[in-house]
């Protein structure tokens, strides 16, 4: 009964899918030139980066909401975990080009720092970033997940204590003292891998390999999900002591989506980083948690496929309307929330799954 | 050093080595190397002592509410045993106790002679091989009823076998012949959550057998099951009498009257009287408590 | 302001009548224009021998009652010019321009008339003046001081008349005076002492003296140490009873109803625009009765909310029930659009809502605590609705339904409840208390179209702290937050206190998986 | 009195009811059995409201209800216990019962022969519905249902769960309010026995249709035990 | 194109809506007049108004989007520095034009940013002057208090180098932060009166915009007079104290480069063309009580010397207009003729320093002699003093 990993036409879809972002993204907007109808701008680029990263994010929170049953309200700290440790190594990358010509990153300069704080010794070296990218955000999850799952917290109140943790993470981030350069983060990023980052070819090679993590990451959910793993999971969501009483020790599968999970989001966030050239505290705020939600709840959630159409419908359309009504444009996202509970309570994926069923 | 020193230096070590040879033969567990009980074999249960499971003057309350009081009460391995007794004797809480959902005040439960169950979760216990219906039926409703008995399949349920695992051949037999002692071999991919009540049962019973366990906790299994299908559950529990042990709790005494060879009755969280189904029945205080006249 | 004029004019009559000087116009002038110096220097000299029209005119001054006409000035008396040392009416241009008053000059101002009206016949009128010249007064007041020290007959006056006298001959250059004084002031309870013990111990030299204001010093300080802890303490209670508040509403529609209420905020937000409006029209229609718009905003900001959120409960929470996470993402989408609309129609900007008159000060309990009234209308407040909430849940077939409702819908229906009707009653319920809430807040924080957004996630962290559907339990947590809040804050800083409040509650949940007041029993 | 005819409903896609029909008269127990799965519990759920039905009418004294909410029918006189109890956990036994006199008029003192039916409810009365056991909680059900005294009892599977004396009982009072003559009962029973000692009316189910009525009486003559098997 | 477009990024929806939106209107309103007189070069200005959501990193986005899609000649926008970091580096890759209107920390000089508010010269140092004189009532002993972010924490290391150098002891500086969004000060105020028991204490508060009306409030309640313990704010004007009761303020100070009760002709006539525009556009809050404010007045001063630097230019390519901008003067509703420096970016700018009335209006007590040069980077901090005065190229 084991199931293929995905359908012949699914995996059509992917394989369409990895074409387009990998190669014919870069083609229309390096090499058409900028006044065809065909050329991609780099704002265009940028914008489709920005949001596979929020995709990642979403994909995570499906893994652990949508098929696990547990609302994580700190998945943005994950995200901006991955994205500090990635910007602690692009502001070592800085060098001496920075306002004040010191080794040392300008706003501990101004802080009167002499030295780095300790937490900043493996910042230079790339490989240990990459590391540190998914290791930080593990270990915090590991460590948090394990003594909450120990204790039994389930439900809202896991939810809330994630937002505590949120809640907690932006302000210890916010002081100046902590060293990640207080509300204003780190901007003004110079290289990566000693390459300028400002560069269409730069941005070209984020752009691709944000697009192949998304892909990959798609076909790791699919795969756990689509195991005997993924099952126990959602057994988990519907009857844990069901669970329990089947001999299944719930503490180990739900800290390791747990942790699996929040590694996607530390890498989104690795990502997401150099291609918006800031991070600061609030992408810790409790509200961008929340809005990771809502973009799984949208797309439709333990779906997969869902909470990344949900992550583009939703940032898409405040990319968009935010320029086009600028005033007005929070009704229009309220009311997309509003209505896509009311009448699509499987989210865009499930009304598209009906509209083929209905015809079916 | 020279080589007669070495000689006698390897006389005393082979001297010594016999000594604590010949001392380890004579402990009092005749000469197994623990010299208190017999060795403890994580995950078999040692029924040696003719017990597969065993509680001792367990009790529990609840805002000072005696639910099991003062409880004794022991099962042979391959035994069926039924438990009787009025609503709110305690029947469901014993078996909370037994699983690890409900620890109790004070007592001792024990899964053979060696394993306290106690210190142990209500996972640990599970695969200890303690399997349990719950009177309220409990599946997982967003899962199919294949679904459901391929979870409950007995099997390493550790994360990463669980990501690799695979049906093999004989489990897909295994899985296909409980569906159909279920009947439901046609309901196999739907919802669990779809089921009716009975159905659930079913799945539920479907489920255990799936796990295997060495020990059953049935609690009212045929609640809401037509006669007849209560008929096809006693042939099964019959069936699985001798291979496993049971503990049944029921109400309707009929299917009782089928299983049963001895029944123990509880009554305000202890026993109030044990033997065969006509000893209890002819019990005074049976009838006014349970039976009624 | 008449008022107080007539009333330095009493005084004047009867204390300082008879003396001989009169404001002249270059008096005045030297008072009203010129370099700081120069005019605190002739107040100064002026207050030694005021008579009514001096007493007057600085009273007048105080109270930015005068106007300049070139160099000239004017008193302004209901919108019209005066000439201070005749009385006669003077034509006052528009391009009369008022004398400036720095905080300098004010704080001399106050002085000069506090030390005259030490003299005054009102008791209270005299207290107040004291309570103004603490930590105001050097040797030039001590005549005055005696002089009232002598007339003074209230107990308490006198005590601290005596104590006002020691602080004044603290810079005495006789050493006995100074001696005298430092022990003296070991009896009082105010932190203003603690100034001039400390300022003065910079500068004494002599030894004895010096050991007499340590001594003092110490006594003083741990007699405030005292009001410190009962401030903190206070605070904590204070910060308390506004979580509770703010937590109240939601304990019905997340706790009780299962709703998870994005919107709980605007919900609040919405409360305090509409005791904004009822201020607006109190102002605009009964100006006479401004001081008790609060009143009449609270049965408003109660129906405003309630209306909403009935309206809310009718379009689209109602089908939403038992699926509790689709009501995340609908309520936050209403939360953005509530926020949206208070912005185009009041502006994005803040809107001021004033503290009632009777609403503002405090009682005084000691030196240096004292619990302003704001704070604790807020907490009696808080009370009240506590009070209201539990016994509307918990005494009332209304609470019943509303339990029964929403633990299950359709079993309850088929017991004869209508069950729509009941949770829109309970939705507008528990949004009519965030309205109450958000009423509450307008006295102590900013209305603003982000008011609710500040207070939602400390409002879900009271609830299931508390434990969800556990009114108990919401207070507990409520109070326990504020208070551990408040000492944290006095210790660490507000901000580590704040981090430190949510590490707590993380770990506290691990103690108690359920909140404090955990759903116990089988099917918690 | 209670007159059901010809109503279809579905599951999404899936055709439960077929064309049943059943009627309940007054002063008479309507048994209606049939095995797992055939619809019972669906059919009660659509005579309460709580499922909605495509076609058909049901009308209760005359008068159409097939299209009143649920509240109204209860407080046209329909009680009902379903299955799985469903009591109010978090509600206490007192207040349970006291849910079930939800539209009589407030200060409706709660019945006290309730008591002496289920002399337990008396002794949990401030106890949490949850926290009892399943058969407390089954009685607790059946007592709620009567404590507003419906003029039709709609029960579904009320002995499950039951220790024997207490189904002893259940049975006598479901004898005795029959026999009031006021009230109509329709009662959905696996436990054979139970069902025939009460039947004045009996239906038997399958998959989701009508497949044979009668009178009570002549249960055992018409070989329902054995439509009830395989 | 027949139109010169002008990109407006102020926050319209978030928490700094509250600030911003009225920035954006006064863009507007400049924008209205400028083409009511016949707009630059012969063309009229489009203003293309985008909502960045108080999102930083989506202020470095639309940035990206106005200066590439929109292709804006300049944009006016930003007000906290977080913001102004995220466009930064975008406006410099892309060779834009940014006017940054609000008072800041400094620490900064970019080629590509025209900063129109106060740097901590023009606005922090005068004021702790002004409360060291007797005038303003010889403060002793300072808490520095602000809301826990970076403009407040480098203003106040700015603030104690300076101190120190005035002989202020260490001992005599409480500084105090608390969390965004901090709305309890029952705690801060009461250690406030703590301190100041030790000897005349001064308030220099960098309390960032919406917990300003709690302090307040709190201030109020507790009874702290001004006299005593007089506050000087560098964050709060005219908007920000809409939404407090005053009365139990007055006498509290705030420094800035202009006040609307400035009273001179020019202002006049901004505030006049202010409530015009407002009631005519009926904005809401404005319409009723038009208020102006420091950040209002250098976004007009701003957007006034782009004009006339685009004409000095006759183009609005930006190296030219940034050219031109050198030294480029216009008479500002402060009253001074206010320049912008010839290499260094900032303007030229008096210092206020006014007192709160009881209408929620400031009474000016204070004021330099005359405008002062700002100091990006401020010499109280090491190693600036070998900073060059003006933007290096990158
Ligand atoms: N958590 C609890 N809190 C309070 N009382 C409890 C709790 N759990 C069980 N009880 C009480 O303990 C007693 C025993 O309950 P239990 O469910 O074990 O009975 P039972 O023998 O299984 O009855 P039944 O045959 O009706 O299922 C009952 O009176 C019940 O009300
Ligand atoms: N919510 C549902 N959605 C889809 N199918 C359902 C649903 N509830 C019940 N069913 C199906 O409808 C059929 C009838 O169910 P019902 O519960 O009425 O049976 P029943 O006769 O009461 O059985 P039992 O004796 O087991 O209680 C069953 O096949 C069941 O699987
Ligand atoms: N630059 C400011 N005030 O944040
Ligand atoms: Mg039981
Ligand atoms: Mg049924």
């Amino acid at each position: 009964m084991s199931k293929p990993l995905l359908t012949r036409s699914a995996w059509g879809a992917w394989l369409v899918a990895l074409v387009v972002l990998c190669a014919v993204v870069p083609v229309l907007n390096l090499w058409v030139p900028a006044d065809s109808v065909f050329h991609m701008s780099d704002f265009a680029v940028a914008l489709v980066g920005k949001i596979m990263c929020y995709a990642i994010c979403a994909l995570a929170m499906d893994l652990i909401w949508g098929y696990t049953g547990i609302l994580s309200l700190g998945h943005g700290v994950f995200f901006a975990l991955g994205g500090y440790a990635m910007g602690m190594y692009l502001m070592r990358q800085i060098g001496l080009d920075g306002n004040y010509k010191s080794a040392l990153p300008d706003f501990m300069v101004f802080l009167d720092w002499k030295t780095l704080p300790w937490h900043w010794t493996l910042s230079d070296s790339f490989v240990a970033t990459l590391l540190l990218v998914v290791l930080v955000p593990g270990l915090v999850a590991l460590v948090f997940g394990f003594f909450a799952f120990r204790s039994r917290i389930k439900g809202v109140y896991f939810s809330i204590i994630t937002q505590a943790m949120t809640f907690a993470a932006m302000l210890l981030f916010f002081r100046n003292e902590t060293g990640f350069g207080g509300n204003n983060g780190f901007t003004d990023f110079k290289r990566i891998v000693d390459i300028p980052i400002a560069t269409t070819s730069m941005r070209m090679t984020l752009f691709v390999m944000t697009a192949a993590t998304l892909l990959s990451f798609f076909l790791m959910a699919r795969w756990l999900v689509g195991s005997k793993f993924g099952r126990v999971l959602q057994a988990v969501r519907d009857a844990e002591t069901r669970v329990m009483f089947s001999g299944y020790n719930p503490i180990g599968y739900k800290l390791t989506i747990w942790v699996i999970s929040a590694m996607m989001c530390g890498v989104a966030g690795a990502l997401y980083v150099p291609q918006v050239g800031i991070i600061n505290p609030s992408e810790m705020s409790p509200a961008n948690s929340i809005e990771i939600a809502i973009w799984a709840a949208v797309g439709g959630r333990a779906t997969l496929i869902g909470p990344i159409v949900g992550a583009f419908l939703v940032n898409g359309a405040k990319s968009w309307l935010t320029v086009t009504y600028p005033e007005f444009w929070l009704y229009f996202l309220g009311a997309l929330f509003i209505g896509v509970t009311l009448f699509l309570p499987d989210g865009v994926v499930g009304l598209v799954k009906k509209l083929k069923g209905g015809k079916a | 050093m020279t080589p007669d020193l070495l000689e006698q230096g390897a006389k005393r070590v082979q001297a010594h080595v016999a000594a604590l040879e010949a001392r380890t033969g004579q402990t009092e567990s005749g000469g197994r190397a623990a010299g208190f009980s017999r060795l403890a074999t994580p995950g078999e249960v040692d029924v040696t002592h003719g017990r597969i499971l065993y509680l001792e003057d367990v009790s529990v309350s609840f805002d000072g509410f005696k639910a099991i009081n003062n409880l004794s009460l022991d099962i042979a391995p391959g035994e069926l045993r039924c438990i009787i007794g009025p609503n709110g004797a305690g029947k469901t809480t014993m078996m909370d106790i037994i699983t690890g959902k409900t620890k109790p005040n004070t007592g001792t439960v024990f899964f053979g002679s060696t394993i306290d169950l106690l210190r142990y979760k209500e996972a640990e216990i599970a695969q200890l091989g303690i399997g349990r219906k719950f009177q309220k039926p409990t599946v997982f409703e967003q899962l199919t009823v294949f679904e459901n008995l391929e979870l409950a399949l007995k099997t390493n349920k550790g994360v990463k076998a669980s990501m690799f695992f695979k049906l093999d051949s004989a489990q897909r037999d295994r899985l296909a012949e409980v569906l159909h002692t279920i009947h439901l071999a046609e309901s196999v991919h739907r919802l669990a959550g779809n089921l009716s009540h009975g159905q659930k049962q079913w799945l539920e019973i479907g489920m255990l057998l799936m796990q295997d366990p060495k020990l059953l906790l049935l609690d009212e299994p045929v609640a809401g099951m037509t006669d007849e299908e209560t008929e096809r559950t006693a042939e099964l529990f019959l069936s699985l009498k001798g291979k496993h042990s049971l503990m049944v709790v029921e109400h309707d005494m009929s299917f009782i009257r089928t299983i049963s060879d001895i029944v123990t009755v509880l009554c305000e969280g202890s026993v109030l009287a044990q033997g065969t189904l006509d000893q209890v029945q002819a019990d005074e205080r049976v009838i006014e408590v349970y039976l009624g006249r | 302001m008449p008022k107080r004029i007539i009333h330095v004019l009493l005084i004047a009559m009867f204390c300082i009548a008879g003396r001989a000087y009169a404001l002249s116009a270059a008096e005045a002038k030297s008072l009203a224009v010129g370099e700081g110096d120069a005019r605190i220097e002739a107040l100064r000299a002026a207050v030694s021998h005021a008579d009514a029209k001096t007493l007057a005119f600085i009273q007048a001054l105080s109270d930015d009652a005068v106007k300049l006409v070139g160099e000239t000035p004017v008193l302004v008396v209901d919108g019209q010019g005066q000439d201070p040392v005749t009385g006669a009416p003077v034509a006052l241009p528009e391009t009369a321009e008022d004398v400036m008053n720095n905080n300098r000059m004010r704080g001399e101002l106050d002085t000069a008339l506090a030390a005259l009206k030490l003299l005054s016949a009102d008791a209270q009128v005299r207290r107040d003046a004291v309570k103004t010249l603490r930590g105001e007064v050097d040797e030039s007041k001590l005549p005055l001081i005696e002089q009232a020290l002598a007339a003074e007959t209230v107990a308490d006056i006198k005590d601290q008349l005596g104590l006002l006298r020691a602080a004044a001959l603290l810079g005495s250059t006789e050493i006995a005076k100074r001696l005298e004084a430092a022990q003296a002031l070991g009896e009082s309870t105010q932190a203003a002492t603690k100034t001039l013990l400390v300022e003065r111990l910079q500068v004494e030299t002599d030894g004895s003296v010096k050991a007499a204001l340590h001594k003092s010093l110490s006594a003083v300080e741990s007699r405030l140490a005292w009001g410190d802890r009962l401030g903190a303490l206070f605070s904590g209670i204070s910060l308390g009873s506004i979580l509770l508040l703010v937590a109240l509403g939601l304990a019905i529609t997340y706790g009780l109803m299962g709703v998870i209420n994005m919107a709980h905020g605007e919900l609040m937000m919405i409360g305090a625009y509409a005791t904004y409006v009822v201020q607006g029209l109190f102002q605009k229609y009964l100006p006479g009765a401004f001081d008790w718009y609060l009143l009449a905003s609270v049965p408003v900001a109660f129906a405003t909310s309630a209306l909403v959120g009935a309206a809310l409960e009718r379009s689209v929470i109602r089908f939403l029930y038992g699926r509790p996470l689709e009501t995340l993402l609908a309520t936050w989408g209403i939360s953005l659009m509530l926020m949206q609309l208070v912005r185009t129609i009041f502006g994005a900007q803040n809107v001021g809502v004033e503290n009632p008159r009777w609403m503002s000060g405090g009682v005084q309990l000691m030196g240096n605590l004292s619990l302003p009234y704001n704070r604790l209308v807020i907490v009696g407040f808080a009370i009240a609705v506590l009070v209201g909430v539990w016994f509307l849940i918990e005494k009332t077939r209304l609470g019943l339904f509303v339990r029964g409702v929403t633990q299950n819908r359709p079993i309850a229906s088929c017991m004869g409840v209508n069950t729509a009707r009941i949770d829109t009653y309970a939705f507008a319920l528990g949004s009519g208390i965030a309205g109450l809430a958000g009423c509450a807040l307008s006295q102590v924080g900013n209305v603003g179209p982000d008011l609710g957004q500040g207070y939602i996630v400390d409002s879900f962290m009271v609830v299931v702290l508390g434990g969800v559907g556990q009114l108990a339990g919401t207070v507990y947590a409520a109070m326990g937050l504020g208070v551990l809040n408040k000492f944290l804050e006095g210790w660490t800083g507000a901000v580590l206190a704040k981090i430190a409040v949510l590490v707590f509650i993380i770990i506290f949940i691990q103690k108690r998986p359920q909140g404090i007041f955990a759903m116990k029993g089988r099917e918690a | 009195m209670l007159n059901v005819k010809n109503i279809n409903q579905y599951y999404g896609g899936s055709h439960i009811l077929r064309d049943v029909s059943v009627q309940a008269h007054l002063g008479k127990v309507t048994v209606v059995l049939g095995r797992n799965g055939v619809g019972k519990t669906t059919l009660l759920k659509s005579l309460m409201g709580l499922v909605p039905i495509k076609t058909g009418t049901m009308e209760l004294d005359g008068k159409p209800i097939h299209k009143a909410t649920p509240y109204e029918r209860a407080r046209a006189g329909m009680g009902f216990v379903p299955q799985g109890r469903e009591i109010f956990a978090r509600l206490t036994v007192e207040e349970n019962l006291r849910m079930g006199l939800a539209y009589k008029p407030a200060g409706t003192p709660i019945p006290p022969e309730l008591f002496e039916l289920f002399p337990v409810l008396q002794q949990m009365l401030h106890r949490r519905g949850g926290d009892l056991s399943g058969g407390q909680q089954q009685q607790l059900a059946i007592a709620r249902a009567l404590a507003a005294g419906p003029k039709l009892l709609i029960l579904d599977e009320p002995t499950e769960g039951i220790q024997p004396s207490i189904i002893k009982d259940i049975g006598r009072v479901i004898r005795m309010l029959a026999d009031r003559g006021t009230m109509a009962i329709v009662l959905v029973e696996q436990y054979y026995d139970f069902a025939q000692d009460l039947a004045d009316d009996y239906v038997v189910m399958e998959r989701g249709a009508v497949r044979a009525s009668g009178l009570g009486k002549n249960m055992a003559a018409d070989g329902v035990r054995q439509m009830v098997a395989i | 194109a027949d139109t010169i477009k002008v990109g407006i990024l102020h926050s319209l929806s978030g928490t700094m809506a509250i600030s911003e939106t009225v920035l954006k209107d006064t863009v507007l309103m400049a924008i209205d007049e400028i083409n009511a007189k016949g707009g630059v070069l012969g063309k009229k200005l489009e203003p293309v108004v985008v909502d960045p959501a108080s999102n930083w990193p989506l202020f470095a986005e639309k940035t990206k989007q106005l200066l590439t899609q929109d292709k804006v000649s300049v944009i006016f926008g930003c007000w906290t520095s977080v913001s102004r970091k995220s466009v930064l580096p975008v406006v410099e890759e892309l060779n834009g034009l940014l006017f940054y209107p609000v008072q800041y920390e400094g620490e900064e000089l970019s080629k590509n940013v025209f900063y129109t508010g106060a740097a901590p010269n023009q606005q922090a140092i005068p004021a702790v002057d002004y409360l060291m004189s007797k005038e303003g009532g010889a403060a002793k002993r300072w808490v520095l208090l602000g809301t826990d972010y970076v403009y407040p924490r480098t203003t106040n290391k700015i603030l104690r180098a300076y101190l120190k150098s005035k002989g202020v002891k260490d001992t005599d500086i409480d500084e105090k932060y608390t969390p965004f969004g901090h709305s309890d000060y029952q705690t801060i105020v009461a250690d406030i009166k703590k301190f100041s028991a030790g000897g005349k204490t001064a308030v220099v508060s960098t309390i960032n915009g919406d917990s300003n009306v709690p302090f307040y409030k709190e201030l109020g309640n507790a009874g702290l007079k001004a006299k005593d313990v007089p506050v000087v704010a560098f964050s709060v004007g005219e908007e920000e104290l809409r939404g407090v009761d005053t009365k139990p303020l007055v006498g509290h100070l705030a420094a800035w480069n202009y006040f609307q009760s400035i009273k001179n002709p020019t202002n006049t006539e901004f505030i006049k063309k202010w409530s015009d525009y407002a009631k005519a556009k009926g904005i809401a809050g404005h319409k009723d009580k038009p208020l102006t404010n420091d950040p209002m007045e250098a976004t007009y001063i701003g957007i006034n010397m782009w004009k006339q630097a685009v004409e000095k230019a006759k183009s609005t390519d930006v190296d030219k207009v940034i050219a031109a901008m050198a030294g480029q003067t216009f008479k500002a509703p402060s009253g001074i003729v206010s320049k912008m420096d010839e290499k260094n970016h900032h303007l030229h700018k008096s210092v206020f320093i006014g007192e709160i009335k009881a209408d929620g209006q400031f009474n000016v007590v204070w004021k330099t002699p005359g405008p002062v040069k700002a100091k990006p980077w401020s010499p109280y901090i090491e190693g600036n003093d070998v900073k060059p005065d003006e933007p290096v190229k990158k």
